[in-house]
């Protein structure tokens, strides 16, 4: 019998603090494989937001930093125009990317950085206890919109930041995937693939996954429930596409 | 902290999560209330909560407390293994360690005069006609032995600290208040 | 073509995503708890197909898979153009 | 609502912000304080108020400020790191002289640090960790009962001072539960806000700015403003003095450690230590006087405070020089016992009690 | 004889501190007489911004705020919300709202705050100096930019700010105008009149004026020439359209 | 470069960061010190090394947070509504123990303020505006040479404690022209860099961190951080005496305000008054001992600074209530004159003239 | 259709762009410097036909123009819907 | 401030934006630093400079230099009307005011024993073939009469301030210099 799949050595031989059936855990692994493959474990620096996986460092073994919320984008410009030699990713959540960290991804985008952004849109702020994000989807239940998301409410309308950074000159790739299955998985570390890839390649942008990611905990549902949410609604507001590049 | 003057005690609840540690607390500290005690209750919060473990601290005094944090607890009420060895080595001589026998074989290494008590949790709670109300078994076994209130006291301050939609659990609730306090009064 | 995966189950949260995605039904979650207090997923002696997908959904990362064949699955995702991101492959 | 109930310090100071007439809480989230947002944002729209989740810290501080211009009562909470997001936002509260309450959950730092509780935060606080000249009230409560009456209270000062009131927490206040009653109280007669942007129907333009460019104009306003705040230093003192009329040693504490520290003054008087407190309430405006006039008598003060020693500075000062002023301080989210601080009492006083 | 065109009372009767050709003096022009034409004089306030316009509320005789660089929409969503009978105007410029205050308009558009902006696109910092704003044109001459805009030094494109807001469904009105001329001028008048009708008539959603202006200073150009720019430049890379609504 | 050359502050510090070997330079405008940012603009590409301008102070201050994680030399610039946006972020500088410099071209505030010369943001700098336990290393250049020579300096201190370095000048010095040469001076040997992130070659993960969730991680982390501030205390302290040996009143000044008090010194020695000086040069650490040691021998202190009094305290902290400390300030802008600083000194010391 | 401009000389900060858009050439760059230190536009006694363009694109909004008959002029620019916003009509 | 020791001469020199104001001023310094002077110059900046006026502070001295801003001047370049207002008050006793006789008529109400001449500052830059500079005629009169420089140490620092780009206009510039002290040194 032969291994077929096993346990990449980038990916670190412990535990997660992550809930039941988080897609953290499964984006991390993709990454760790992805870079292992790629074989740039010796000059990857990963930035890990705050977030649920703000603790990302204890899991993928590559050079890493812990930033301050929503500001990746800007660290990871400080360390690629230094180091431009280097591979640089930011792995943010929706809350980071999308709420507090707007202007910086929006920036980085536009002066068209040379980085790879993993953006984890589970649609809810995880780690403060799932509060709306801005992604949140109309009619969903979360700790600040009891109601469930309401525009009429002054509570906005889910943010498709990929579409806004796929506008932008300065990106190079943006593609949103899903971890809802097996062949979406599958296609979440192709694009990972391809984004470090054209990073290595040195094109002349910024590259983009956006991974839609269960949070089964704050959306109060069983992690085979959230899997199929993911499908059934998240990419009704969030289409699975190859937007750019 | 301990004090020569009347009541000061300071009880740590812990265990998974789900298994209702937090409820167990919150009912403990309103029936306190109610019956004119001092009292405080302080949860484990945030990213501590996440992986899977929680506990609360909960402080029951005729006198001002001081801080709701309890680093030397004098009553343990113990759900799961981990919490045991986290918790356990930190009892004051003299307290009370009350542990859920249905998932802690043994227990090791008390401080010197710690009184223990092992409850089948489980068992009692399925005899009390509800599975899931562990938690409310081992506070009634904390109560039976040891507390300033009785498991009727709790019992009564269920309706406050359950939800409206939850109020239909409070027979078992009481039931099993009452099985937990039972048990452990007849097993000290 | 037979299969067969280790499950590290002391580490297993017991989510239940390989139980779903197993085409052969091989998987179950067990009555018995980990030392976390998780009900952990626990192989049953269906028959394994080695295809991976459990492993691939699991969170944990903690599935280990072993076939009879060596061979190598090729996912062709973004083989537009040449370079070392357009190798796209899974490793065997 | 005269009934005790037990309440969590975060939705206690919630609930009795909107007793205190809050018009709009703008807020993101940030552990230890989230049951503050989450409570609002239920609360607040059937009260018919105002509840944003603002996009970040930044936002928040500038959505009170947009809602204090227009004479609404605004709040916002948050800690440390979103604290430090908000300094150029209070600084600008305190150029355009708009009432503010601002809660900091004080959680451990710096950086991202821990959530545990903390003290932290106290210069910057206190000190203006914005830019310029500019004070802050700051309410350092040390029960959840103090928590939900300092709001009314900050709120009134906001409004009669024109200036940013702080209420200082930390991780245990505001996660903890204690009983509370939140009986509305009697409340002070507060100026009318003629200033306020309101559409200039039947009056000349209002402006709210922070910008004097013409010569000396700012330097006037500083002026101004430092007037106002000794007037503040004069009048809103709150602390409380505990046994130490006859005390050998005072222990100077606010918040949740002045609890602690009052455990071991009991304590210690046990033992026959002569031991004291002074429990500023107001750390801003700080009771140095009532400090100051406890050093006349030699004695020696301790500060005890979650932090590698802020507060004390304030000690020093007002004790200036008059006895020794000592430091137990526990940073990064230690919590300092009764027993420790006991015994760093007990240490103290041996000189004392072996003569 | 009768009088044609006449200062409206809405405009202080007094000099603004301006450059000389500047587009501020004409936007604030526009503002007054629309305010004073649609006879909400005694319901409005605005937000002056970070930049030249800072001292607005000298000029325009509404009630104004002066608020911190970039955080108008923040301030302005403060305002709207506690006095939606209010009619709540922000006052932009091109650093202050598409480089520092990026995530408050994003976001206040996301929220669909009931609210007008109006931006004024100058395409340098003209306040600091004339420095690179994000809107600065390709090649264009800054302060920063002494060689010229050029992406590949890292500076990054011009920032169509407008065209993302109006992808935004919050936004209910986005035009893109320009004070090239007296047609322009008219144009301007008429959407920054539109924009205020819809926050009249409660239109659920953000309203934005984008006026491409000369900074005649900043440009090294004649008032006349920098008036030809526009048309001949800017336009390219702004052109005049109205995106939404 | 060892000819005197005429230029201004802002200018000459940004070329002297570029002799020291700064990396990387990240910054938004704002005045009083465009020039910086329009100096590096051009000078840093024509190097080889690093320009960004950045979105905001927050991003510029982050930009500077991942270049220094890898081991560069990074810095950034603002002035004090600039200063306040990066506090938290320096406070996450210093949580992460990374090197880095941070300058404040400081002008008049709170709130949009103005743009005259200020040295409001004393606190701010000195007592971290930021969240948490930490310090910052902050220097007082009063001069165009000594801001220049502060820049070598400043980068040294950085890269030798791995913490922020502040350098606080104000809207005059960065203004004003004066002479200056730039010679590159002898440096200090500094320690390697084996924390950096470079990418695990030949090694195990380095992570650049400030969160510490376990029990007393963070405690312990703060007691190491205070442990290396009182080395600094110790070491790195830097002053200037003027004539104090026998002075009856010494002024203490920072900054231009320095070269101000200095001239009314002169004035007030040709009329007989036995004035002197203490210009403390790193604000922190401060020079406590130097004038606490001074206050031994009774004598009056006259704080002079720009702002409504910030400096003072440390002043009155250091001299502990063995001298009178009084205060002449001027916030807002205005900026204090010899004759105005000697009409002081003369007030205060006419009873010690007539005695 | 004669018509007759009065410019505030003194406020007027000489940009010229009145001068640009009079479609009948009567504003001219005066060589007189005013208060300021600016040279002001000035009237000629060229035909002004009172279009009032030199008013709408002053910066200064210092133009005041007069005109023999009395007219409004419509901007039809965004009359799509009935509502105060649409009532688009310069002041006469 | 005024000083018995020595040289210790503050000079404004104001005018509108476009004068050539800041150019006078920095050429001041800079010939001083080359005598080997103590020299500051501080100019106006930011929004002040917004509406069109300008002016720079320029000290002179053997000694160190307290501050570089100029609250007293003891000697004024007053190149347009607005500036001869915002500074002639401030003039010290015994100080000197040059003024742009050009475009101002008259002079009223400066401090007691000021010298004061007015220089047609136009004329004679047009005389010396150079219209744009007036700034040079206006400090070459200052350097004329009062200052510790001359107009020839002046003029030969020009090449140090110029751009490259601008070397071409050096010899008008001196000339420029040269008449401004002539006719101010010929009209004490
Ligand atoms: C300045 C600041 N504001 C707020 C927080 C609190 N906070 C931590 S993580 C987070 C949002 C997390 O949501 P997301 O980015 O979606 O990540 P997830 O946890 O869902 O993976 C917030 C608001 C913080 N740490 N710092
Ligand atoms: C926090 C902060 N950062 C920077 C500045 C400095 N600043 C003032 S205005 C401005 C940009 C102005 O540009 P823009 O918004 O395009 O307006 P304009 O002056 O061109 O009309 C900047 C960077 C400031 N006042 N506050
Ligand atoms: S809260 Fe949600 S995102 Fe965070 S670890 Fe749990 S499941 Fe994952
Ligand atoms: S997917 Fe992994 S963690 Fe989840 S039940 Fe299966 S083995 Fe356990
Ligand atoms: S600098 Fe530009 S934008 Fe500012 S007033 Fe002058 S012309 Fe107008
Ligand atoms: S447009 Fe106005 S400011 Fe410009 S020259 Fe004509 S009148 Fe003067």
């Amino acid at each position: 019998m032969n291994t077929v799949f096993q346990r990449t050595s980038v990916l670190k031989n412990c535990s997660t603090h992550y809930c039941p059936g988080c897609g953290h855990g499964i984006a991390h692994r993709l990454l760790a494989e992805v870079v292992d493959e790629l074989n740039i474990q010796d000059r990857t620096i990963g930035i890990a937001p705050v977030g649920c996986a703000v603790l990302a460092y204890n899991y993928l073994d590559v050079d890493m930093i812990e930033v301050a919320h929503g500001r990746a984008p800007a660290v990871a410009t400080g360390m690629k125009r230094t180091n431009p030699d280097k591979i640089i990713f930011s792995y943010q959540g929706d809350g980071d990317l999308a709420a507090i960290g707007t202007a910086e991804i929006i920036h980085a985008a536009h002066r068209a950085e040379r980085i790879t952004v993993i953006f984890i849109n589970n649609a809810v702020f995880g780690m403060t206890g799932g509060q709306m994000a801005p992604t949140t989807m109309l009619g969903q239940i979360t700790a600040t919109t009891q109601q469930g998301r309401n525009p009429s409410n002054g509570q906005g309308y889910p943010l498709q930041v990929s579409e806004i950074l796929a506008l932008l000159p300065g990106t190079v790739y943006v593609e949103r995937c899903a971890l809802s299955g097996v062949p979406g998985i599958k296609r979440t570390k192709a694009a990972m693939k391809h984004a470090f890839g054209l990073q290595m390649d040195d094109a002349p942008g910024l590259s983009l996954v956006e991974i839609l990611s269960p949070c089964p905990t704050y959306w109060r549902m069983s992690p085979a429930k959230a899997m199929k949410w993911i499908e059934e609604e998240m990419c009704k507001a969030f289409p699975i596409a190859r937007l750019k590049g | 902290m301990a004090s020569t003057n009347g009541l000061y005690e300071e009880i740590v609840i812990a265990g998974f999560g789900g298994q209702g540690i937090i409820l167990a607390g919150k009912l403990l500290a309103q029936a306190a209330m109610k019956a004119g005690l001092e009292v405080t209750y302080m949860p484990s919060y945030g990213a501590e909560v996440r992986g899977g473990t929680a506990n609360c601290m909960v402080i029951l005094s005729n006198r001002p407390i001081a801080c709701p944090i309890v680093s030397a607890p004098t009553a343990l009420v113990i759900c799961n293994k981990a919490s045991l060895s986290k918790f356990a080595p930190r009892l004051r001589p003299g307290g009370q360690l009350i542990f859920n026998s249905s998932l802690i074989e043994e227990v090791h290494s008390v401080p010197d005069g710690v009184q223990v008590i092992g409850v089948p949790a489980e068992e009692i709670a399925i005899q009390a006609g509800s599975p899931k109300s562990t938690n409310m078994v081992m506070l009634g076994a904390y109560l039976g032995v040891r507390g300033p209130l009785t498991a009727q006291q709790a019992a009564a301050a269920l309706a406050d600290v359950l939800a409206e939609r939850h109020h239909k659990t409070i027979p078992a609730n009481s039931e099993a208040l009452r099985r937990g306090a039972e048990f452990a009064a007849s097993h000290v | 073509m037979a299969g067969k995966i280790v499950i590290d189950t002391e580490r297993c949260k017991g989510c239940g995503l390989c139980v779903v995605v197993c085409p052969k039904k091989s998987i179950v979650i067990s009555k018995e708890s980990n030392k976390n207090g998780y009900f952990p997923a626990q192989k049953t002696d269906g028959d394994c197909i080695g295809c991976a997908q459990c492993a691939i959904i699991c969170p944990e990362g903690i599935i280990q898979v072993c076939r009879d064949q060596m061979e190598r699955i090729r996912i062709v995702a973004a083989p537009e153009k040449h370079s070392a991101s357009h190798l796209i492959e899974e490793k065997a | 609502m005269s009934e005790r109930i037990l309440m969590c310090g975060n939705e206690a100071l919630a609930e009795a912000a909107i007793v205190a007439g809050c018009d709009a809480y703008f807020g993101y989230p940030i552990t230890p304080q989230n049951e503050i947002t989450a409570y609002m944002s239920e609360r607040m729209p059937q009260e018919g108020r105002v509840f944003v989740q603002s996009e970040s810290e930044l936002a928040a501080i500038n959505m009170v400020f947009g809602a204090a211009a227009t004479g609404k009562r605004a709040m916002t909470s948050s800690s440390s790191p979103g604290i430090s997001l908000m300094q150029e936002g209070i600084s600008y509260l305190a150029g355009a002289e708009l009432p503010a309450v601002v809660v900091n959950v004080m959680r451990g730092g710096p950086g991202l640090g821990n959530i545990a509780p903390s003290q932290g935060d106290y210069f910057q606080a206190t000190r203006g960790g914005g830019h310029g000249d500019y004070c802050t009230i700051v309410l350092g409560p040390a029960s959840v009962q103090e928590l939900a009456d300092c709001m009314p209270l900050a709120f009134d000062l906001a409004d009669q001072y024109r200036m940013t009131v702080m209420v200082l927490a930390d991780g245990i206040l505001g996660q903890m539960m204690e009983p509370v009653t939140l009986d509305p109280k009697p409340r002070r007669e507060l100026p009318p806000k003629p200033w306020a942007l309101t559409g200039m129907k039947d009056r000349k333009q209002n402006i709210v700015r922070s910008l004097y460019l013409a010569d000396g104009a700012l330097e006037e306003l500083n002026n101004r403003f430092m007037a106002k705040y000794r007037q503040i230093q004069d009048n809103e003192v709150l602390c409380e003095q505990y046994r130490i009329e006859d005390a050998e040693i005072i222990i100077v504490a606010y918040g949740i450690v002045a609890r602690i520290a009052r455990a071991a003054v009991d304590q210690a008087r046990e033992e026959g230590i002569r031991a004291g407190m002074i429990r500023p309430i107001t750390l801003w405006p700080f009771p140095s006087e009532q400090i100051g006039s406890a050093a006349d008598t030699f004695r020696m003060f301790l500060a005890v405070e979650m932090s590698c020693g802020q507060m004390v500075e304030d000690v020093r000062l007002a004790v200036a020089g008059k006895c020794p002023v000592l430091l137990h301080g526990r940073p990064g989210g230690g919590v300092p016992t009764a027993e420790e601080v006991l015994e760093k009492i007990r240490q103290l006083t041996i000189p004392a009690g072996a003569a």
